[in-house]
Formats: C-alpha cells, structure tokens, sequence
C-alpha cells in the first residue's frame, strides 16, 4: 500500500501456552532460570542449532516458534542430570508435545507409529495377532499364574527379524540358566513408553492400562524385560493400582547368574569390546556395573570405555520417539557413537537395549564402516561364551 | 701586639660596601691602628702586582665585596683567597649575588646588546661590542671576559666568613671588625656573622595581624603605606618574613619601604625567592585559579622581586641558557 | 641528548596517594619515569621542593593532592593551588616552560585517572625535551672560566 | 639518639611472592642499596611482611646495630605500621623507619622489566636518602571521652547506639526528621523471610525512646565537629519543634483539627498530613512538631487551632532553633541512603502516565499503615491485572549510577510475591541479572519464580500509553528485548514500579567536611580498607556504618553498626589511644612572629604570644599537615617526619641514576 510503512514486529507474550504446559505436567517450567547448562550439555549441539534453554523461555511466555524444536530431544535425560534446578526438561517437552497432539501438529512418521500402537499395540503396525510367532520354534513356555518370571520381549524383538535374534538368545540363556520363566505371546501390548514420550498421554494410558491388566489376571510379581524403555514404563510410570511387580532387566540378571556361576562364559570371544550405555538403562535407572561385569566374565573379551560412558553417555538416538523420525544424514546422533567407538578402537559395540541395536547399526550401516565394527546385544555376546557356535 | 694585615676588595659592586666601611665614621680609627691595611681599592693606591707578590696566607683577613661577573673578579678572588687566611664574603654582592646577580635572567648577548647597542643612551652605530680581545694594527688588548653569569664569591673559592647586606649596617660592620680585631675565637667556618639567625620581623615592630589575607598586590611608588601596619597587611610585598635580620630595620623603619631582602636567606632556608612563594601563596584571597592569577598579574616581575639579592644562590641560579 | 624524562610526583598522602597505589592494585600500567614522593598533604609542599627537583634533573614536577573541598586537612590543598600559580607565573623567567610543572586533583578513587595524568604528562614533558639543569647550570670541574 | 650518631642503615627488599619478584630484579636493587652510603645490610625475603621476614629483620637490627630501616615492599598504607612494631621490638624508634612501594607503585604499574627496576633503585635510594635524616619521635597518648554519638536515626543507627547503650555508655543519637525509624519504618514487608518490618523495628525504636543511656535528638543536624579521637566537640542544631513535648501528651487531637494538607513525606506524597504532624503514627518520640514552613499560624499569623485545642497547652510558636554542644570520644556516622530519583524516570513514563510508581512509593502503597491501607491499587481504584516490575532503574547505568544497588533485585522479587499474594495480577519482572547473593536470597527467588511470575531478562527501553492492538488499549505498554529468546517484546500492563537505586542521602557534603572523610566516586564514603576496615575511616574515631558507605540490607546494616559500635566501645574500654607522633612544631629559637602560619593552620593549632613575641604551636590539635612549614618563612615551623631537609634529600635520591 502506497504511504505505508511496514514497521517491525513486536511480539506480546501469549501467557496461555505456557499456562497449557503448566497444567500439562509442565510445572517445572517456572523453575528455570535460563541459566544454560542444558544447552551446553545436550548431544545435539554437536550436530544441529538446537537450544533447549531458548525453547524454555519461548514457551514459558508463549513465542512463535517452539514447535519445530519440540519433536527434537530424544529423552536422553543429560540435560536434566546437569540442570541447577534438577528441572525435568524431557518432561518439558513431552508436555510441550502433548499440547502439539491436541492441535494435531505432529510429524507424520511419528503419527504412523503411534497409530499402530493405538490399533495393533506395536509402533509398526505389525498384526497384533503375530507377536509371538517368532516363538513358535523357540523353547519359550507360555506365561501362566504360578510362573516365576514374566519374560517380556519388546516390539523391536517380538517383529523386528535382526532384534529376534537377541530375544532367542536370550530365552537360550534363561533355559540354560533353568529359570522358570514364561511368555504372554499375543496377550503383551506395547508398553507404551513411546507414546509417553511423544506426549500421547492418551495412549500410553490405554497401553499401559491393558498390559496392567494382563499382568493382574495373570498374577505376574516378577518380570524381566530386555528393553530399558519396557523397564522404565514398569518401574516408574506404569500407575499400578495395587502391588508393583518388580522388573528387572536382563542384564542384572545375567550379572547375578554368572556371580552365582550358574551361568559360566568359557568360551573364548577374543575381541576389543566397548559398552554403550542406554540412556534408559543407565541415566534413568542407574544400571551400568552389570552389563561391564559380565563383559568381564567372559574370557578373550577386551572391555574398552568410550570417552562418553555410564553417566555420561552418548544417546544413539533413538529415545523419545527419535527411532522413528527420518533423521537426515550428517545429522544423527548414532553416527557420531559409532565414531567414537571406533576411535576407541573398539571391534564390537555392546549394548543392551533394542533400540540401541537398531540405532547404531544403521548408522554403521549408513557410515559404510561394516567391516570395522559390529554391534551385539549383551544377550548375544554372553550366550557366545556359554555355547559355542554351532558350525 | 702585631697588627692585623687587612685586605679589602671589590669585585662586581657599586662600591657602596666599601664606603658603608668608612660609615663606621671615627672607628675606622680603631682600625688603622689594629691593622695594616694591603689593598683597599677606594680608598688606597695598590697595584695586583704587590698582592701577587706577598707571600700566600699573609693576610689575615680579606673583606671581599661584590659579584664575580667577569674573568678579572675571578682572578682576584682566587688570589685574595690564596693570600688570605680569613675569606670574609662581604656584603650582599659577594654573599649570593645581589644586585648584579638579576642579570641571571638575560642572556649575555641579551645584556651586551642592551648596553651597547640599544640602550637609549648609546650611539654605537657600528654596532660594536667588546670581545676579550681585540687585534689592533699593532697588538691585541685584552679585556677580562665577561661572562655568561654571575656567581657568588663562595661559588667560586672558598669563603670563611659571610656578611650580609646592601651594604652591611654599619654597626654590624663594627661588631665584625671588632670580633676580629680583638683576637678572640671566631665562630665555625661558613657562618653568616653581623646578621642574627631569626627573620626580619622579628625586629620589626609594625602591627601584624593573625589571619592575613591578601586581595591585591600594591605598590609602593602608588601610596603611601601606614608606617604602623605590616607591609603584608597592606598587600605589599615584603621579604621581611624570608630576610635574615640585623640590618637594623633601615628601610622598614627608616624609609618607609618593604624590606627588599638583602641580608639573604635566613639559616634553615635554601631558596629565598622559592620560600617567598610558599609563604605568601597562601595569603592570596581566593581559591579561584583566575582570580588568583588576575591577582599576580598585579606583580609582573615576581623573580626579580623574590631574588633581588639572591639570585645566585637560588635553586636555579639563572636563566636556562 | 635523548634519554628518557625523569618526573618527580609529590602526592598527598590521602587522596592522590591512595589513588596512585589504586592504579596499582588495578593493574593499571603507566609511564614508568615517574618517582613518587609521599608528603601528609599537597599544602606541605614547599615550592622550593619543586625547584630543588627541578635542579637535581627532574624534567617535570607533579603535584596531586585532595579535590577542591576534599582536602583531608580542609585546606591544604587550596594553598598547593595558590603556590602552584604563582611559581608557574615565576619560572617562565627562568626560561623553564611552565608546562613543566602540573597540579593535579586525584582522589582515593582515581586510579586511572593517575594513570592517564602520569602518561600524558610524561608525554608532555618528553615533547618539550631534557632540562638537564644541574649540567648547565655548572661549569664543569672547578673550571670556572665559562666558554663564549 | 644522638642527632649526630652514625647512621646504619638495613635495606630490605620484599619479593611479595611473585607480586614485585616477577617484575623487578630484586638481586640488582638490593646490589644498588647496598652501595650507598650509610647502608650496612641490604636483603631480599619472599614475604618480608610474614613471621620470619620479620624476624630476620630484628635479627639483623641485633647483628649489624642497624639504627635506620628501609623496607621495599607494597604501599606503607599497608603494612608500614607492621614494620614499625619490628623496630619497635627491636627497642628503636619507630619512627627510624621508611618504606620504598616498589609494588602498587611500580611493579604493578610498569610493563618494562629494566626500567621498573630502576624505578625501584631510584625509589629505595630516595628513601635511604631520607631515613638517614629520621629522628627519634615520643609517641603520644590521649584519653578516650566516653559519650559516642552516632548519626542517623534509621535501623543502622539505633542498633548502634542500643549496643553501646546496653553497655552501659551514654550515646547521643541524632536525627534530621522528627522520629527515628529512617526508611525501614516506611516498609511493609522485608526480604527474604517477608517479616513485618514495623513488627522488628518498632520494639527497638521504643528501646532507644526509653534508654537512660540514649540521649535521642530528633528534628537535629550536626553542625560543626572539631578535635581528634577521643576528644570530639560537635554542635548540634536542633529546629524549632513548636511543641512542648514534655507538656505533650500525644493525644492527636491538634494533628486532627490542623486545616493545613501537604504531602507527607513519610508517604512519598501519596498522602497528605497536617502542618502540625508526627512522621508516622508509630514514631519515636511519638510527639507531634509543627513545620514551619506550612503552618499558618507562622507563616501569616492566622489559625492557632492547634494551640487552642491542646489541653495541656505544649503548643508554642515561640519556640527557637536551639544549638547543643557535646562532647564525644567517638563518632558513627549512619546517615544512610536515599532512593535514586534519576532523570531516566520519565522514559518510563514517571510523572507522566498513573501508576507508574518508584520503590519507595510502592513501599507505601503496599504498606498496611499506607494510603491504601496496604490495598495494591491503581490510580483509579481498581486492582491491577498485570504488573510490570523494571529492575536497575538508574543503577548498573554509566549515565546515572554505575554501581549495583545490591537490593534492589531482593525487594522487587518480594514486590512480585506482594502483588501475587494481593492482587492475583500477572507479574513481569525486567531484569538484566538476578542478584540474589545473601542467605536464604536465592531459596527467595526460587520460591518466587515457582509462583508463576513472569521473568523476562532485558532491560526496559520505555515504556508507552499509545496502544498498536486493542490488547493494548488503556494499558501501559513495556517495550523491552528478550535477550534469552532475542524477541522485542511489547508487554500491555496495568502498573509499572520502577526499582530505583540507592544513593548516598543528602547532607553528605556537609559530613565530608565536618568529619573529614572522602567519598568515593559513586559519593558513598570510603571506608579505611575496602576488606580489612570496612566500617573504619581514614579519620581515627570516625566510624561508618549502614548504606552511608554503600548499598546495604537490613542484616548487613545491622551487623555493620554492631561492628561500629564494637569499635567505639573498644575506645571506650581503651580509655587512652595513641596518636600519631608526627605532628608539627615551632623553633622558639627561629620563630620571628611574623604570624604567618597562624592563618593557614586548618586546625587553629597555632596561636601568637604576645609576650614571647613568637607562634605557639598547640600539639594537640595539630594533625601534621605541614601546611604551616610550608608556609613558614623562615624555617622555624617544622612538620616532624616531613621535615625540609628529608623531604629534600629524598628528592635527591630518587633523582640519582
């Protein structure tokens, strides 16, 4: 328009958002005083310009913006080990996330796989009625009341071709170990954990509600899981009406069978090993002598530590719902652990979690560096010492 | 009794110190009897010859007036030095300069040129100035050369005794004589004699007051002063304060006028001028920069006020050359 | 003759003084040909000290003391003003440059300005060169006889 | 010693660890030193100010009989009275002492390693020049007057004097305004714990009201003080009250029938009082006084309602300014602080828009015995529904204040929790740093972040009426960046306080005078060493303490003048303090009364008798200027220590090359 002039803009603060955050478990929100630790530590500012403590102060007084960034942190928890006031900023962005939900402003990969959790109880909308057919070959009895142990598997291991590998390992263990351990096959559902973590509140609780209700009806008191996220869910956010079944992972178990020497590694597996912390497993629930203790129970292994390791490791990734977004190379997280364990000069990368796995041989994969270094779940490796290799 | 051998001289001086001598009248008596008199330029005819040829340390005394200005003054003070036991540095001239000593503040070729050439007084149209030596057809005179300053006499040899004053007090002329003549011990070498060791003021009788304050600078050729009131009281500029006393308050009492400070530095004082500053600054009435410089501006020649007689035995003895 | 200046600094024991020792606990870095003499207060300062410097080789003097109603004596500075203008109106007779001298007000609190006075001062005094009074002033070994 | 004894002299040159080693080539000063005449031992020692350096220098006093010492080390206003208990011990004169600061004054200062060292020959060679010529000086004694007076009637001032009071020595405590209580009294509410200001400070207003020991001054100044510690004559002016106030019974009733209305000061002008008033309903002494200025009964001779309403008859408007002279042995100088009313003001729209308020008047407005009775509310009489708070109003600004106020960042986080608490209104403070540095300061700011009000960290550009949406219409708008999110911001309030600084009160000039203090350049006064002697002055028995020597808090107030009264009852306990030897003196033998140090002495020390015809000088209120050698004109006035000849020599030394 002619005699006009286009002035700058102005922002207002839009407390409402923040007010939305708050009621959305946000609270913690007011506590932070912008201080920057969180940006300073979190893995991503080694690849991408992502600011948590910015993304803090625009929701707290409601900029444009924030949205964009909001599907970023991968729940790795560093930020919140680190933050002055013990703020539990992936807690900030699962409730940022799960106001964008309500106004539908999600990536679409995202909303794939929390559509198959909602229909088919697993982030691949996988035919539900086909969890447990990787089992049918395997030595794994079927989960009933008086069973000691509820084995529970994970999506990644019940549908994933490369993860049932990990599970049939590790069921081998169990039998070898002789623990009364048991499956619930087509009658597990997702746990959820991604869906908590994308800010799907809704799901996670219907997720969570219906294996509770399994669990009940079939008086599960010990479960033993082979995935961190599973684990986690259990232990600190599944809301169980009455008694909390203990849930154990299998790492901690492995490490107490070969303490008891019920389980003795003898076979040789001479090579330089290195051990990645799941986020999961270590930050969030404290377990990182297990997984190392039984590395060094087995004879020929070489345990190397990367420079980022047990409470200050290096997320592959994958968490918070990171496994199913399309990351664009040069970008991801995995790539830059696989470096590292191969600066280490590491020839194995153990772990113990099944989105770890997937991670990081993708990135192995995609870096093309498949003849230097290879990645084992704990399970895998251990069974190669009990057993030796069928030719 | 021998009598005492006496040497008098004058070196750059107007001579008054000499008949200030004569001043003590019929006492100059008593002198020729105590002593023999060898050189006495104003008064007795003797050639430099004759004193060059007595034996050193002969005389027991030389009172020794005026500047050194020129080659000759200095040849003479080092022969009188040489041929005397006693070196009596003998009225203001001698003792730090005096009067001629202000032409510290000129250059030599600035005084020559004054002298000789544009004085108003002077036809010199060749423009000639006198050099050490000349060449004529038939020789070369010589002059003593005239040097670039004036020094006091113990600047250039070493004195014994110093009397100050423009010229001397009679009376206290007297007192040195008599000190000398009676053969009694004198006090230690280097000591200023015929003057006392307090200030001017402490003669003076005129009414000072307690806090005093200066607003302007008079002068004394515009008024006449109160002869009862301290000459500072009046906003004129009085040495008194910075002058050693004994000259029996000639010009304060007698004559009306501020003293000029020619019995020089009182003891524990190393700049006369310098001293004058520091106590008379502070009398200024105003602590304002340009009050107190329109103030000054009243005294256009504070150096030659301040040094009128100590100029040679100041701090900075001259102008930078 | 190129050497470099040598500058005597009288500072009054309250103010300029704490303020030059200011400079220093501030790291603030300044021309070093400055020698500092400590006196109570800026009215202690006899103007003779000031030609007595000037004679023994300093190229400059500097006086410091109290602001203008500061002073920790009331007054003493008021007098250092007084002896300042005074001398500065004198020594031009001398033939000695009255930018040589310098009064100046420092506080407790003025390090850097003490700093940035030394420097510019110095520079100053450096522009207009050595004074060298003591070596002109004498004729040199007992020799009396003066050069034409 | 006699004057012509020889000197020995011992030069001792300090590394101070790496401080003048790292700079200066101690091994090449301590080579000069010992060079010059009259020196017999020249050292060098790591910390010649430590235990062994100074043994090492007593030792040697012993070995080599040294009569003079030099040490060359830091500034003598650190440590030269160290060395001077060295010689002490050593059984010399302390006074055979002098230091050469080679470390503020030169390896601090100078980058050249070569000529710092020189700086530093030169530098001890002027101060063996000078000690040479040192003589011997008595040190001198004076009794310690046990009154104390402090100044000031705010928190610091009566907990200073209730300290010396409860131990049972008389202090008088003077105050400008006609009730004690200062600034504390105005507030509501203090930080961090949010306790009842009046509730703490009242209980001890009414000790100082009622203590034998406290001779309470109010509606008076200090005029003139003269005399030294321990002897301290001060006059007091105190204004014409116009009340009888021991016929006065506080009834109020002549408060409530004065037709006069002017603004109270108290209420920052938020209220009005009479011309017949007390400053606050809780004042102590609690008795009303008329302002002159106001009253029509003195101004136009009309009224005298006052007069005619008191039953007890203590209304008299003759009453006169009365002058008090007392004598102390010590003074505490608590004159405290006044909010900064910097002109930056009005870009905020102070003084132009409503309810854009200063501290001080939020203070009020908030305060339960307010205007408002403690309501928050705006002009208008509504409640504010968003409230914008703009720290470093005029502080942290090289245009205004360049200091930080220390407080203001506290009391405007208890402002928010205020209008929380009050109002419900949304809180937005502006903030360039949150300075939360004290105990329990930063649970206080955690706290008050959980209680959802709104941080923005930028400071406030202006703030503007002229609105660019409807949102805007009828609010004040604040126009700041978010430096954390890199936003400009426009924030639509209702109210807008400005947290102003603190600043030296007013009256301080006059103080600096009378009590020969320096102020700093932010105007505060400066205390005898910044660290080791902050409630002390570079004048003996003048102490500081509360915000006259900088922004403080009420608990760093309090505990400052417990330290000032710590010191005055030291003195008082004392009974004697020594003073310094280096006063000044006349010759008899030299002095010619010409009287011309008589006008200069600022001290009035030196007085002419007439008999003896010469100036007296009386050493006892002489404190060693030297003015008066200076000015003497013929040598007679002496300033010991810094005398002609060693002030003289010292310029020859360090002229030497």
């Amino acid at each position: 328009m002619p005699g006009t002039i286009e002035l700058i803009k102005y922002t207002s603060p839009m407390l409402e958002i923040a007010q939305a955050v708050v009621e959305a478990k946000g609270e913690e929100l007011k506590k932070c005083y912008q201080c920057g630790t969180c940006t300073a530590v979190c893995p991503w500012g080694n690849l991408i310009d992502f600011n948590p403590r910015q993304f803090i102060e625009e929701i707290r007084l409601g900029f444009e913006g924030f949205e964009e960034n909001s599907w970023k942190c991968v729940n790795c928890r560093l930020c919140q080990d680190k933050c002055p006031n013990q703020i539990d900023i992936p807690q900030l962005f699962q409730s940022v996330r799960s106001i964008l939900l309500a106004w539908q402003s999600c990536p679409s990969e995202l909303n794939f796989a929390l559509a198959g959790i909602r229909s088919q109880g697993n982030p691949w909308q996988e035919d539900k009625e086909k969890r447990g057919e990787w089992a049918k070959d395997v030595a794994l009895p079927e989960f009933t009341p008086g069973t000691e142990y509820l084995f529970f598997n994970c999506c990644a291991n019940d549908y994933d071709t490369r993860n049932q590998a990990i599970a049939e390992a590790a069921v081998e263990i169990l039998n070898t170990a002789g623990l009364n351990f048991g499956y619930l096959g087509n009658k597990a559902t997702c746990c959820g954990d991604m869906a908590y973590t994308a800010g799907e509140n809704e799901i996670f609780q219907s997720t969570s509600a219906k294996n509770m209700q399994t669990f009940t009806e079939l008086q599960v008191e010990k479960i033993l899981t082979l995935s961190p996220h599973c684990l986690n869910a259990f232990k600190n956010r599944y809301e169980f009406e009455k008694n909390r079944p203990t849930s154990t992972h299998l790492v901690e178990t492995y490490s107490e069978l070969v303490k008891n020497e019920i389980l003795k590694p003898q076979f040789e597996v001479n090579a330089k090993v290195t051990y990645h912390d799941p986020c999961y497993l270590g930050r969030y629930n404290g377990i990182f002598d297990a997984p190392r203790d039984i590395l060094q129970a087995i004879p020929g292994v070489e345990l190397i530590e990367m420079n980022h390791n047990r409470e200050h490791s290096f997320c592959c990734g994958g968490g918070g719902g990171g496994a199913w977004l399309d990351t664009v190379k040069g970008e991801r997280l995995g790539d830059l652990r696989v470096l590292e364990a191969v600066e280490a000069s590491a020839e194995v990368i153990v772990t113990a979690c099944p989105y770890c796995v997937q991670m990081l041989e993708a990135s192995i994969v995609g870096l093309g560096i498949e003849d230097k270094i290879k990645v084992m779940e704990i399970s895998e490796i251990l069974l190669s010492s009990l057993k030796q290799e069928e030719k | 009794m021998s009598k005492l051998n006496l040497g008098i001289y004058w070196a750059a001086s107007c001579g008054g110190c000499d008949v200030a001598i004569l001043d003590i009248h019929e006492k100059i008596l008593d002198v020729n009897d105590a002593c023999r008199i060898h050189l006495w330029p104003i008064a007795m005819d003797f050639k430099y010859e004759d004193i060059k040829e007595l034996e050193d340390s002969f005389l027991d005394v030389t009172l020794f007036n005026g500047a050194i200005r020129n080659s000759e003054n200095e040849e003479l003070a080092r022969l009188l030095r040489r041929k005397s036991k006693v070196m009596v540095s003998f009225g203001s001239c001698a003792h730090t300069g005096g009067i001629p000593a202000l032409a510290n503040l000129y250059d030599k070729t600035d005084l020559l040129n004054r002298v000789y050439v544009e004085s108003e007084s002077t036809v010199n149209p060749e423009k000639i100035i006198p050099t050490p030596k000349t060449e004529v057809e038939e020789s070369c005179l010589e002059i003593p050369e005239f040097y670039d300053r004036v020094y006091s006499l113990a600047q250039v040899v070493d004195v014994d005794y110093f009397v100050p004053g423009c010229p001397p007090n009679p009376e206290r002329i007297w007192e040195v004589l008599e000190l000398i003549i009676s053969g009694k011990e004198l006090p230690p070498k280097g000591s200023v004699i015929g003057a006392t060791n307090k200030s001017l003021c402490d003669e003076c009788e005129r009414e000072k007051k307690d806090d005093k304050k200066i607003a302007e600078f008079r002068r004394i050729d515009r008024m006449i002063p109160d002869p009862e009131i301290c000459f500072l009281d009046q906003g004129l500029i009085c040495l008194g304060p910075v002058t050693r006393g004994g000259c029996g308050l000639q010009c304060v009492k007698q004559s009306a006028m501020p003293c000029r400070g020619c019995y020089g530095l009182p003891p524990d004082i190393s700049d006369q001028g310098a001293k004058m500053i520091s106590s008379l600054a502070p009398l200024i009435d105003s602590n304002d920069p340009d009050k107190i410089k329109e103030i000054l501006d009243q005294q256009p020649d504070l150096a030659g006020y301040f040094y009128r007689f100590s100029m040679s035995e100041s701090y900075l003895e001259r102008k930078k050359p | 003759m190129n050497r470099d200046p040598k500058i005597v600094a009288f500072l009054c024991h309250w103010c300029s003084y704490t303020g030059a020792d200011l400079a220093g606990t501030s790291r603030v870095k300044y021309s070093p040909h400055v020698r500092i003499i400590r006196i109570m207060c800026s009215g202690r300062i006899d103007t003779a000290f000031v030609l007595k410097a000037l004679r023994e080789g300093a190229d400059g003097v500097l006086i410091c003391g109290c602001h203008p109603g500061d002073c920790h004596y009331q007054s003493g500075n008021d007098k250092a003003l007084k002896r300042h203008i005074m001398l500065k109106q004198m020594i031009g007779q001398f033939g000695v440059e009255p930018e040589r001298i310098r009064l100046e007000w420092i506080s407790a609190s003025e390090g850097d300005l003490f700093a940035k006075i030394v420097d510019n001062f110095t520079e100053q005094v450096k522009n207009l060169g050595p004074l060298n009074w003591k070596e002109t002033m004498r004729p040199k070994s007992g020799e009396y006889h003066e050069q034409t | 010693m006699a004057r012509n004894e020889e000197s020995r002299v011992g030069v001792f040159v300090c590394h101070c660890g790496v401080n003048i080693s790292s700079v200066v080539n101690i091994d090449k000063v301590v080579q000069a030193a010992s060079q010059q005449e009259g020196v017999v031992v020249a050292k060098d020692y790591k910390f010649m100010c430590s235990t062994p350096g100074q043994e090492m220098i007593l030792a040697d006093i012993k070995e080599h009989k040294l009569n003079r010492i030099i040490v060359a080390a830091c500034s003598p206003r650190l440590h030269e009275e160290t060395f001077k208990k060295v010689l002490f011990t050593a059984g010399l004169n302390p006074y055979f002492f002098q230091m050469a600061n080679i470390r503020e004054q030169d390896a601090w200062v100078t980058e050249d390693k070569e000529l710092a060292t020189g700086k530093a020959i030169s530098l001890v060679t002027g101060a063996i020049r000078r000690v040479r010529l040192h003589e011997s000086l008595p040190t001198r004694e004076v009794d310690i007057k046990p009154g104390v007076l402090v100044i000031g009637g705010g928190i610091t001032g009566i907990e200073a004097a209730l300290q010396i009071a409860d131990a049972g020595h008389k202090v008088v405590l003077v105050e400008r305004e006609p009730s004690i209580g200062g600034h504390m009294a105005q507030f509501d509410k203090t930080f961090p714990t949010l306790d009842c200001s009046a509730c703490i400070l009242t209980p001890k207003m009414n000790s100082v009201g009622t203590h034998p020991n406290i001779n309470l001054m109010t509606s008076s100044e200090v005029t003139d003080v003269s005399g030294y510690i321990g002897n301290y004559d001060v006059t007091v002016k105190t204004k014409a009250r116009f009340v009888n106030h021991d016929l006065c019974t506080s009834c109020g009733d002549c408060m409530e029938k004065c037709p006069v209305k002017v603004p109270s000061e108290f209420d920052e002008g938020l209220e009005k009082r009479g011309a017949i008033y007390t400053l606050f309903p809780q004042g102590v002494p609690n008795k009303p006084v008329i302002d002159a200025e106001n009253c029509l009964m003195l101004i136009k001779e009309k009224c005298g309602l006052c007069e005619k309403v008191c039953e007890p008859g203590a209304i008299d408007f003759k009453d006169r300014e009365k002058e008090t002279s007392i004598t102390v042995g010590s003074i505490i100088t608590a004159t405290g602080y006044k909010f900064a009313k910097p002109s930056i003001l009005r870009d905020y729209g102070y003084g132009i828009f409503d309810n854009v308020l200063t501290a001080p008047e939020f203070e009020r407005l908030n305060n339960s015995a307010g205007p408002t009775v403690g309501e928050i509310l705006l002009k208008d009489g509504g409640k504010p529904q968003s409230v914008a708070i703009l720290h470093c109003i005029g502080s942290r600004d090289k245009n205004f204040n360049e200091y930080c106020s220390k407080v203001c960042c506290m009391y405007s986080l208890k402002f928010s929790h205020l209008v929380k608490e009050k109002t419900g209104a949304e809180v937005f403070e502006f903030y360039i740093d949150i300075r939360a540095a004290g105990k329990s300061y930063e649970e206080f700011y955690d706290r008050i972040r959980e209680e959802d009000v709104h941080f923005i960290r930028g400071k406030v550009g202006s703030v503007t009426n002229i609105p660019l949406n409807d949102e805007e219409k009828g609010k004040l708008v604040v126009i700041a960046e978010n430096t954390l999110a890199g936003k400009r911001l426009r924030v639509p309030v209702d109210m807008v306080i400005l947290s102003t600084g603190l600043e030296c009160s007013d009256g301080v000039t006059d103080m600096t005078r009378m009590l020969k203090l320096s102020i700093d350049k932010d105007g505060f006064f400066i205390e005898k060493h910044p660290k080791l002697a902050p409630t002390e002055t570079a004048t003996d028995g003048i102490y500081i303490a509360g915000c006259c020597s900088g922004p403080k808090d009420i608990p760093e107030s309090v505990a400052s003048a417990q330290a000032t009264a710590a010191m005055a009852l030291k003195l008082i306990s004392k009974g004697k303090v020594e003073v310094e030897a280096t006063t000044s003196w006349i010759n008899e033998e030299l002095c010619a009364g010409c009287k011309l140090c008589i006008g200069v002495c600022p001290y009035n020390a030196i007085e002419y008798d007439e008999e003896k015809g010469i100036s007296i000088l009386n050493e006892v209120l002489c404190k060693g200027c030297g003015t008066c050698a200076a000015t003497c004109p013929n040598g007679a006035a002496m300033a010991r220590h810094f005398n002609d000849q060693q002030i003289l020599n010292e310029i020859e030394g360090v002229l030497l090359s």
